[in-house]
């Protein structure tokens, strides 16, 4: 990664990571112990000051991060484990299973997302795993697109027809032969559909419709005491911050992730 | 005659980092001549035909040196100026007309744009006419209103090239005009722009790295190797007599169909960019270099009247030399039948309907023969190939080894029939699997088909490895570190690590530079000879298949029009298009003989 | 997007005979079905629910016995299989049926609604399309240089944030403390969006933000990729000044794959809408459907799924035949 | 009592002097999505309730005291056993089509929400009736004959969904015809209404303004932006922070009211743990009460204890206040062998405070080693098929007279028996104070009842939180007034300066 602004935005992840990940144990207080009357200005006791229900806010930001980055990186992750296996199959197989496997990704797009999450939310009840599916749904169709295409360039290649002819199992083909050539594809993405699982962690936390108080998350937190901007700003404005900060920092990774794979793909163009 | 159509005096071309890509490069081209580059691929040809026009690719820029063209500065000058003499000064034909011209535009737009721009006041009709008719295009409103997604790939050349010449350039630099392009297809265009040299006044620079195609046009050739000419001189001269032993090799290595005989490749591989050492760059693949060679780089210098040549020790590279012929076959024996296909049919289902790549095409493969399938592009070759690999379903008839018929499909057949048949195929850069490493390559059908152990798979790739002459210590790299004919030969490597007695070579060197492919194919005639192999040798060159095949079988549409031994065909071809392949075919006017070149057929390209 | 371009939809041979009628036959046809399978899931997915629409209809006077006796009003003890094929018979015939909860016919009942919907996300994409190009091509074409880097950074901020955050921050400014723009989208009776356009202002630019930002982004990498083809190094060695070249070489190619974000970005419009409408209380379809769910009314989320479902082939299927328009590969015999 | 309008510093206050008539008063509530109606006995969220006042009348009502007082009742009267009422029609009442108000629309809505497949509310009012056996004196007046004695029948009658409506009435959405201060204009469920002046009211000059808008806005960010924007005039649901801050800020006035409304925690008496009257009582024991109205009421609300009906005549406010005494509940917890007591807590976001003090709740049970888990439950389905089956819950109730209430919530008829109390005892003294005219001597069987809840009963009822509403500066005539959780919004008496 060669660009400066990928290596601030690489900075800053790691440092929220940080902080999701040893914030609890420096963390002052209980991130849902009652310390003090609600929205208390910052003072020495509480720097952050404390929240609607007089919680200590920067007990709460330390402990916020966990959730916003854990299940957005986990919604990331199952999201990528089955659009990929969707993608490689029906990119490889062709054909029937092709057409079926994309028309079904079509009817998972046009499924409204919003319906999807109310529908997961208030039947399955509000949990995590639910928002990690809710959220892992809404991407498995634009990843399985993608390996698809990427599937479909690579398995025409010789090394795969030369797999084919010495007759390796698919699973062989898919995993060994096919899979490490289109992990750049893959990569180049998941940047971006990182920063857009943690804002839609984000906003279905807000909406109510993911996780529930009282956990302390970012994005909850925000919507817990939004109506104190005003009055008791830190509340909410260093958890908007501080998911601004993640996602713009995710983003400007993802970019020059992105950049690299493309310059090291036109210099392979310029060589040939 | 004064002033020179073009003169370059020490371009200099680098990458931004300062890596040279060209450097110290004069040229000097008189008006109505025309000068042909070659130089395998990477030696920067492109890159000099660009900055010509004062143009650098991203990546690259022009660090020094002059051009002018017909007395205009056009390096250096700022873009803005240069700009406005390209297409009416100097023009360019690229190398790919299909990724070059604009999809979205019809041909008589983009026709009519380059004079809109340039010669406004000009009329557009007769304009068009003119120009379309040097490149034997109609130029009626329904050809110009296709897009270039509508022509054939001749076609698309020749709009280029109409595109090129209609606002009257003195000059125009045309790059790798027929690479791509099919044999026939190739002939026709070859025909035309040396029509167009003969009949018009227009100044030409023609890059190619196909010696035998730059010697059919050319009035002079300078050779390129690493960023620099290393001789120049007029064409029948410089093939005839080379002085350079670059250029020497070259020659050598350009394969011929009338006359087949062993070819003979230049040791070594060819110089990049970057790693560039203080000596003379071809020193390491010389052989007749001298200490000095490796510590000071040679001059262009004058070698006799018109000549030059960047070599301390020219005076001693050898003369061409006749090279034996490729020995005959045995007779054929029909109990020494290996594999035979009867009535093979198969198809693709394209979007609609099907397109037919092989209907009833029967033949066989003895022991020990080497088979070649030759016909133009999309005649079928690759598709009875998979047939037979069992990489394609064929839609009727039966594919037999020793006798017994196999399963259409690779996942269908038995272990040792997998293990029988191995395939190479034509591009070399994605033939091997870059993840993984050229040992495991190798290794992986040893130890599927002939259950080899891990173990013993070292010791396998090592051996494998010496039988195509690469070094052992390669096995733990990986393809995108290994140059392309090395993959190839790698590819080999994997094949034969199978211990198959069929060995299907799809194209194996058409992506090779001629230098790289004679070594290739000696190894692959080597093989052949020490294993015992059969070969399926499958080819759009027919001078390639003269010099290693013992039978030919000329594929068109599908259907097979003529089969034989290859003296036979080759030398006197008895069906209508195998005339014309033969005749099409270019071929180099040695030495060592006494042939003009060769008849250009007048056969247009089909449209 | 690119991987939009290798879907089959992109046909060569079936333009050669009717191109646009068959491509659209076929499209539509898909569609269809595709919607059936989408409105069973739909259906399904309800059935899971907890409550029902008795329960949230009668509130805290659902007494058990009040619960029965609406259930079986509104046919609720009949099998669920039955009611899915009632309301499919219906949509059949044209007729969304009844709102179980509003008890009224659902067309009436969404029909402002959507229209809300539709202006706004309307107004958003006039204002996205045209300035999106315009931020994307002078990025594009001054790529790697200040103003390129500050289009980049500000847009990756403005994707960054969310659209509840950003709403917000709007409506504290300009509503709340400078009292410049309404902060509540209230629509009167009988009116629609358009008869008070000042209340479609914050919205609009909070939709804008995130949209535009990332339409944006894509404008500027498509037409980086063709500025970076060989026939725009082509029209450059023809000698083309750097407008012409720019307009008529590489902008004209990039539209296409601009065409598939700009679908895309209506897409999520539709879909994510409901964040910006809860913020502005807007009447729109995403809060009538988060309505709908919350008080069970299934014929009614069905339908308004179902619309937003069909909206979304739709706009596929427009974007699929401008993407032909626009590629003659794909609209002319070969 | 009842409304206590706040006047902390800086707080805004309306206009003072004469009330002006006309204009157009805007107002933002919450809301009921689609499930709207403007059939008033079919009203669920406040939005409908604040509509059918507007539109409709009923016979009694809440005055902002709380106590009881004739509405479209002339004459509200029992026999000596309060077996038998006779009510009488104001005379004069003329309904929006101009046809006047006769017995027959009483008898007719009274009819309407006691059919067999009626889901109406107040059929929980007269299943007490003997329908059959109602008589029409004359063609204002008629004698209802109850099943039991009932000497607090006519509160009853004021709550919202006890809307007379007009015989032979039975659609409502479309141009309902109401006797109410508003006639109906326009009006689309989940959006708005648009209500114009009734010029015919029978009470005298009542109503000010012109037009009424009453517009949906679940969002209450979104509600208290359009207020300060000017966008409405009055904004329903203030939560407590905008109190808060609103009241500091003073831009707008704040309407706040403290009766009954609660949220509170309930244990359900037939369920472990709850069967051991020990565990009620040390759970409600662990309550710090006050620490709950600050920290969740932002210490607007008001301390409860365990009894339901503050603000009424009848509540016992002599009872020991109850205060956390967490030794206390430990022994109570070790006597009943559940030292480690561990349970789930259902909550929800569906009442004010609702899931906040179920979360500052779990937290102060861990002092006496009890561990609360909070289960936070979908707000749109928590009154839903669990509803009545939990056996450690949270409900919210709005403020009605708390004989309402009883028969809501704690008779063994009662629909929502959500502790599922049933105490031989205190249904006995029910029945007996019900029978009983003299009021004070019902004061004192109600206190009896009251004691027996506060030492046994299955509710927690640590606080009151108040009804806080904003209003514009220019808004006149309004009143704060806790009954049924919208009277705040008493509209035709509101005047625009
Ligand atoms: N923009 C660039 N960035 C990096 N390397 C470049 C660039 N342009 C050219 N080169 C390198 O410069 C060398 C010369 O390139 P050039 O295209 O001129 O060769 P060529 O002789 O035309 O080869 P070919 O026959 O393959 O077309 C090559 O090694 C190529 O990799
Ligand atoms: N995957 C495919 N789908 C559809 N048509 C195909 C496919 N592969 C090949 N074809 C068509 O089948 C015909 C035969 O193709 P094939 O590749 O066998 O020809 P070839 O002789 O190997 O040509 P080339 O010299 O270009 O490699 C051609 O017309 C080609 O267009
Ligand atoms: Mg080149
Ligand atoms: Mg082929």
């Amino acid at each position: 990664m060669r660009s400066w602004t990928g290596r601030i935005g690489a900075a800053i992840v790691i440092v929220l990571v940080l902080v999701a990940a040893i914030g609890p144990l420096v963390a002052p207080y209980s991130p849902t112990a009652i310390v003090g009357i609600p929205y208390q200005a910052p003072s020495g006791r509480f720097l952050l000051g404390t929240d609607s229900l007089g919680r200590d806010v920067l007990s709460r930001v330390l402990y916020g991060g966990r959730t916003v980055i854990g299940l957005a990186s986990v919604a990331t992750l199952m999201a990528y484990l089955v659009g990929v296996t969707i993608g490689l199959i029906a990119g490889y197989r062709r054909g029937l299973t092709d057409a079926t496997l994309m028309r079904a990704m079509d009817v998972v797009i046009a499924f409204p997302p919003i319906l999807l999450l109310l529908v997961l939310a208030t039947g399955a009840g509000a949990n995590a795993l639910v928002l990690v599916i809710g959220v892992a749904i809404t991407h498995v169709p634009g990843i399985a697109r993608v390996v698809r295409a990427a599937t479909l360039d690579v398995s025409v290649r010789g090394y795969v027809e030369a797999a084919a002819a010495r007759g390796e199992r698919s699973g062989f083909i898919l995993g060994r032969e096919i899979l490490p050539n289109i992990s750049s594809t893959i990569l180049a993405d998941v940047g971006i559909r990182l920063s857009g699982s943690i804002l839609l962690v984000a906003s279905v936390n807000y909406l109510g419709l993911g996780l529930r108080p009282p956990t302390a998350d970012w994005a909850l937190m925000i919507s817990e005491n939004r109506e104190a901007l005003t009055t008791q700003p830190p509340a909410v404005v260093v958890p908007a911050l501080l998911i601004a900060a993640l996602t713009i920092a995710v983003n400007l990774v993802a970019d020059a992730v992105a950049r690299s794979f493309g310059t090291s793909v036109e210099e392979r163009g310029v060589a040939r | 005659m004064s002033e020179p159509a073009v003169r370059a005096e020490g371009l200099r071309v680098e990458l931004l980092s300062g890596t040279p890509i060209v450097e110290d490069l004069d040229l000097s081209i008189a008006r109505g001549q025309t000068l042909g580059l070659v130089g395998e691929s990477g030696s920067g040809k492109t890159t000099v035909a660009l900055a010509l026009l004062g143009y650098r690719r991203a990546g690259v820029k022009i660090a020094g040196g002059r051009v002018t063209i017909a007395g205009e500065t056009m390096v250096p000058r700022v873009e803005r100026e240069v700009r406005r003499l390209r297409g009416r000064l100097v023009s360019y034909v690229p190398q790919e007309p299909g990724m070059a011209l604009n999809p979205s535009m019809r041909v008589g737009e983009q026709l009519r744009a380059m004079l809109r721009f340039h010669a406004p006041s000009r009329q557009a009709g007769p304009a068009l006419r003119e120009a379309l008719e040097w490149v034997e295009l109609p130029s009626d409103e329904q050809f110009l209103r296709r897009f270039p997604h509508q022509l054939s790939g001749g076609q698309q050349q020749r709009v280029a090239i109409a595109i090129a010449l209609i606002c009257r350039p003195v000059v125009a630099v045309l790059d790798e005009p027929t690479t791509g392009l099919d044999v026939l297809v190739q002939a026709g265009l070859l025909a035309g722009v040396r029509r167009l040299r003969e009949e018009s006044r227009l100044t030409m620079v023609y890059v190619s790295h196909d010696l035998a195609v730059v010697a059919s046009i050319a009035d002079r050739i300078a050779v390129m190797y690493a960023g620099r000419v290393v001789e120049e001189g007029p064409t029948a001269e410089l093939i005839r007599a080379p002085r350079h032993p670059y250029t020497r090799g070259l020659i050598e290595a350009v394969p011929d169909p009338a006359k087949p005989r062993r070819l003979q490749g230049i040791p070594g591989v060819a110089m990049g960019v970057g790693g560039r050492l203080p000596g003379c760059p071809f020193a390491p693949r010389c052989s007749q270099r001298v200490p000095h060679c490796d510590r000071e780089l040679p001059a262009l210098e004058p070698s006799g009247a018109e000549r030059l040549v960047r070599c301390f020790e020219w005076k001693r590279t050898p003369p061409l030399v006749r090279l034996p012929p490729q020995l005959a076959r045995l007779e054929r024996d029909a109990s020494r039948v290996l594999l035979e296909a009867e009535d093979l049919a198969a198809s693709h289902r394209g979007r609609r309907e099907r397109v037919t790549a092989a209907a009833g095409v029967s033949f066989a493969i003895e022991r020990g023969e080497s088979v070649a399938l030759v016909g133009e592009s999309g005649s079928g070759k690759t598709t009875i190939a998979r047939c037979i690999a069992g990489l394609h379903r064929p839609d009727a008839g039966r594919i037999l080894l020793d006798g017994a018929s196999l399963a259409p499909l690779a996942a269908q057949r038995s272990v040792e029939s997998r293990r029988r048949i191995q395939i190479v195929f034509q591009n070399p850069y994605d033939s091997l699997n870059p993840r993984h490493t050229i040992g495991d390559a190798i290794a992986r059908p040893a130890r599927l088909l002939r259950g080899l152990s891990r173990a013993a798979a070292p010791g396998e790739v090592a051996s494998a490895l010496e039988r195509v002459r690469l070094p052992a210590g390669i096995a733990s790299r990986y393809p995108p570190e290994l140059s392309g004919g090395e993959r190839q030969r790698v590819a080999i490597a994997r094949a034969l690590a199978a211990e198959p007695d069929l060995l299907i070579c799809d194209e194996v060197t058409s992506a090779l530079d001629v230098s790289v492919q004679a070594a290739v194919l000696e190894l692959i005639a080597d093989l052949r000879t020490t294993l015992g192999l059969s070969v399926l040798f499958i080819s759009h060159d027919l001078g390639v298949v003269a010099c290693v095949c013992d039978r030919v079988i000329v594929l068109r549409d599908g259907v097979v029009r003529e089969q034989g031994p290859a003296g036979r065909v080759l030398a006197h071809p008895s069906d209508p298009y195998t005339i014309q392949l033969v005749s099409a075919a270019p071929a180099i006017a040695r030495g060592d003989e006494d042939t003009d070149g060769y008849a250009m057929p007048a056969t247009p390209a089909s449209p | 997007m690119g991987v939009r371009t290798a879907r089959p939809p992109l046909r060569l041979t079936l333009a050669a005979r009717h191109p646009a009628l068959s491509f659209l036959a076929r499209r539509i046809g898909a569609a269809l079905l595709l919607l059936l399978v989408v409105s069973i899931l739909i259906f399904a997915g309800t059935q899971l629910l907890p409550g029902d629409v008795a329960n949230a209809v009668l509130g805290r006077n659902a007494t058990p016995e009040a619960l029965t006796s609406l259930r079986h009003q509104l046919q609720l003890d009949q099998p669920a299989s039955e009611r899915y094929v009632d309301w499919l018979t219906g949509v059949l015939h044209g007729d969304l049926g009844e709102s179980v909860s509003a008890h009224t016919a659902i067309w009436p009942f969404i029909r402002p609604r959507l229209a809300n919907t539709a202006i706004l996300a309307l107004c958003t994409v006039l204002l996205m399309v045209p300035l999106a190009l315009a931020l994307g091509v002078l990025a594009a074409t001054r790529a790697g240089r200040p103003l390129d880097h500050f289009v980049s950074v500000v847009s990756l901020a403005m994707i960054s944030i969310p659209e509840f955050v950003t709403g917000t921050m709007l409506a504290l400014v300009f509503a709340t403390t400078l009292g410049a723009l309404p902060a509540l989208s209230l629509i009167g009776p009988g009116e629609t969006a358009l008869d008070n356009p000042e209340i479609l202002i914050l919205p609009i630019a909070t939709l804008l933000a995130a949209s535009l930002a990332q339409t944006t982004r894509m404008v500027r990498a498509g037409m980086i990729e063709s500025l970076r083809s060989e026939y725009v190094a082509m029209a450059r060695l023809n000698g083309f000044d750097e407008r012409r070249v720019v307009t008529r070489y590489a902008l004209r190619n990039a539209l296409a794959p601009t065409v598939q974000v700009i679908a895309l970005n209506i897409q999520w419009l539709v879909g994510g809408i409901v964040v910006t409408e809860t913020v502005f209380g807007y009447p729109g379809i995403g809060h009538t459907l988060v309505d709908a769910v919350s008080t069970r009314d299934i014929p009614l989320v069905q339908s308004i799924a179902l619309i937003i479902a069909a909206f979304y082939f739709a706009v596929n299927i427009v974007a699929d035949l401008l993407v032909v328009f626009l590629i003659p590969k794909l609209r002319t015999a070969q | 009592f009842g409304g206590d309008d706040d006047s902390s510093s800086g707080a805004a206050t309306g206009p003072t002097g004469k009330p002006q008539r006309g204009g157009r008063l805007r107002i933002a509530m919450v809301g009921g999505g689609g499930t709207e109606t403007l059939d008033p006995n079919a009203a669920v969220p406040n939005i409908d309730s604040c509509r059918a006042t507007c539109l409709f009348n009923r016979l009694t009502r809440l005055k902002p005291d709380l106590s009881l007082e004739n509405e479209l009742a002339e004459v509200f009267e029992p026999n000596k056993t309060a077996t038998e009422w006779t009510v009488r029609l104001r005379s004069g009442v003329e309904w929006h089509d101009g046809s006047p108000l006769v017995a027959d629309d009483l008898l007719y809505t009274l009819k309407r929400m006691g059919a067999p497949d009626s889901t109406l509310a107040g059929k929980n009012v007269t299943n007490m009736i003997d329908l059959g056996g109602v008589k029409k004196l004359d063609g204002r007046t008629l004698r209802l004959p109850l099943k039991s004695g009932s000497a607090s029948f006519p509160e009853l009658f004021q709550s919202p969904q006890m809307m007379i409506v007009k015989d032979g009435e039975t659609d409502f959405n479309k141009n309902p015809i109401g006797t109410g201060p508003f006639k109906y204009v326009s009006f689309t469920a989940g959006q708005n209404s648009l209500f114009k002046r009734n010029p015919d009211y029978w009470e005298e000059g009542l109503p000010y303004v012109d037009e009424l808008v009453i517009t949906s806005t679940p969002d209450p960010q979104a509600r208290l932006n359009a207020l300060l924007s000017k966008q409405v005039d009055a904004m329903e649901q203030l939560s407590f922070q905008q109190t808060k801050t609103q009241k500091n800020a003073g831009r707008i006035r704040v309407l706040q009211a403290t009766g009954s409304s609660m949220v509170p925690i309930y244990m359900a008496t037939t369920l472990e743990p709850f069967t051991d009257v020990r565990v009620r009582q040390a759970i409600r024991l662990i309550a710090d009460r006050d620490a709950l109205i600050s920290n969740v009421q932002l210490g607007l609300g008001a301390v409860g204890n365990d009894v339901y009906g503050r603000g009424f005549e009848n509540y016992n406010d002599d009872l020991p206040q109850r205060k956390q005494d967490i030794d206390q509940a430990k022994s109570l917890l070790k006597a009943a062998g559940k030292s480690d007591l561990r349970v789930t807590l259902f909550s929800s976001s569906a009442g004010p405070g609702m899931l906040e003090s179920a979360t500052v709740f779990a937290e102060q049970a861990k002092k006496a080693g009890v561990t609360i888990q909070v289960d936070n439950g979908p707000a749109d389905s928590y009154f839903g098929p669990k509803y009545l089956k939990q056996n450690f819950a949270q409900t919210q109730w709005p403020t009605f007279t708390i004989f309402s209430w009883y028969q809501q919530a704690m008779t063994p008829q009662a629909p929502f028996n959500e502790t599922h109390w049933a105490d031989p005892q205190w249904n006995k003294l029910l029945r007996e104070a019900e029978a009983t005219l003299d009021e004070t001597k019902r004061k004192e069987l109600y206190f009896e009842l009251q004691k027996i809840e506060h030492e046994s009963g299955g509710y927690l009822i640590w606080g009151f939180y108040p009804l806080c509403d904003g209003l514009a500066t220019n808004v006149g005539g309004a009143v704060p007034s806790a009954a049924n959780g919208f009277s705040n919004f008493n509209l035709a008496s509101w005047w625009l300066a």
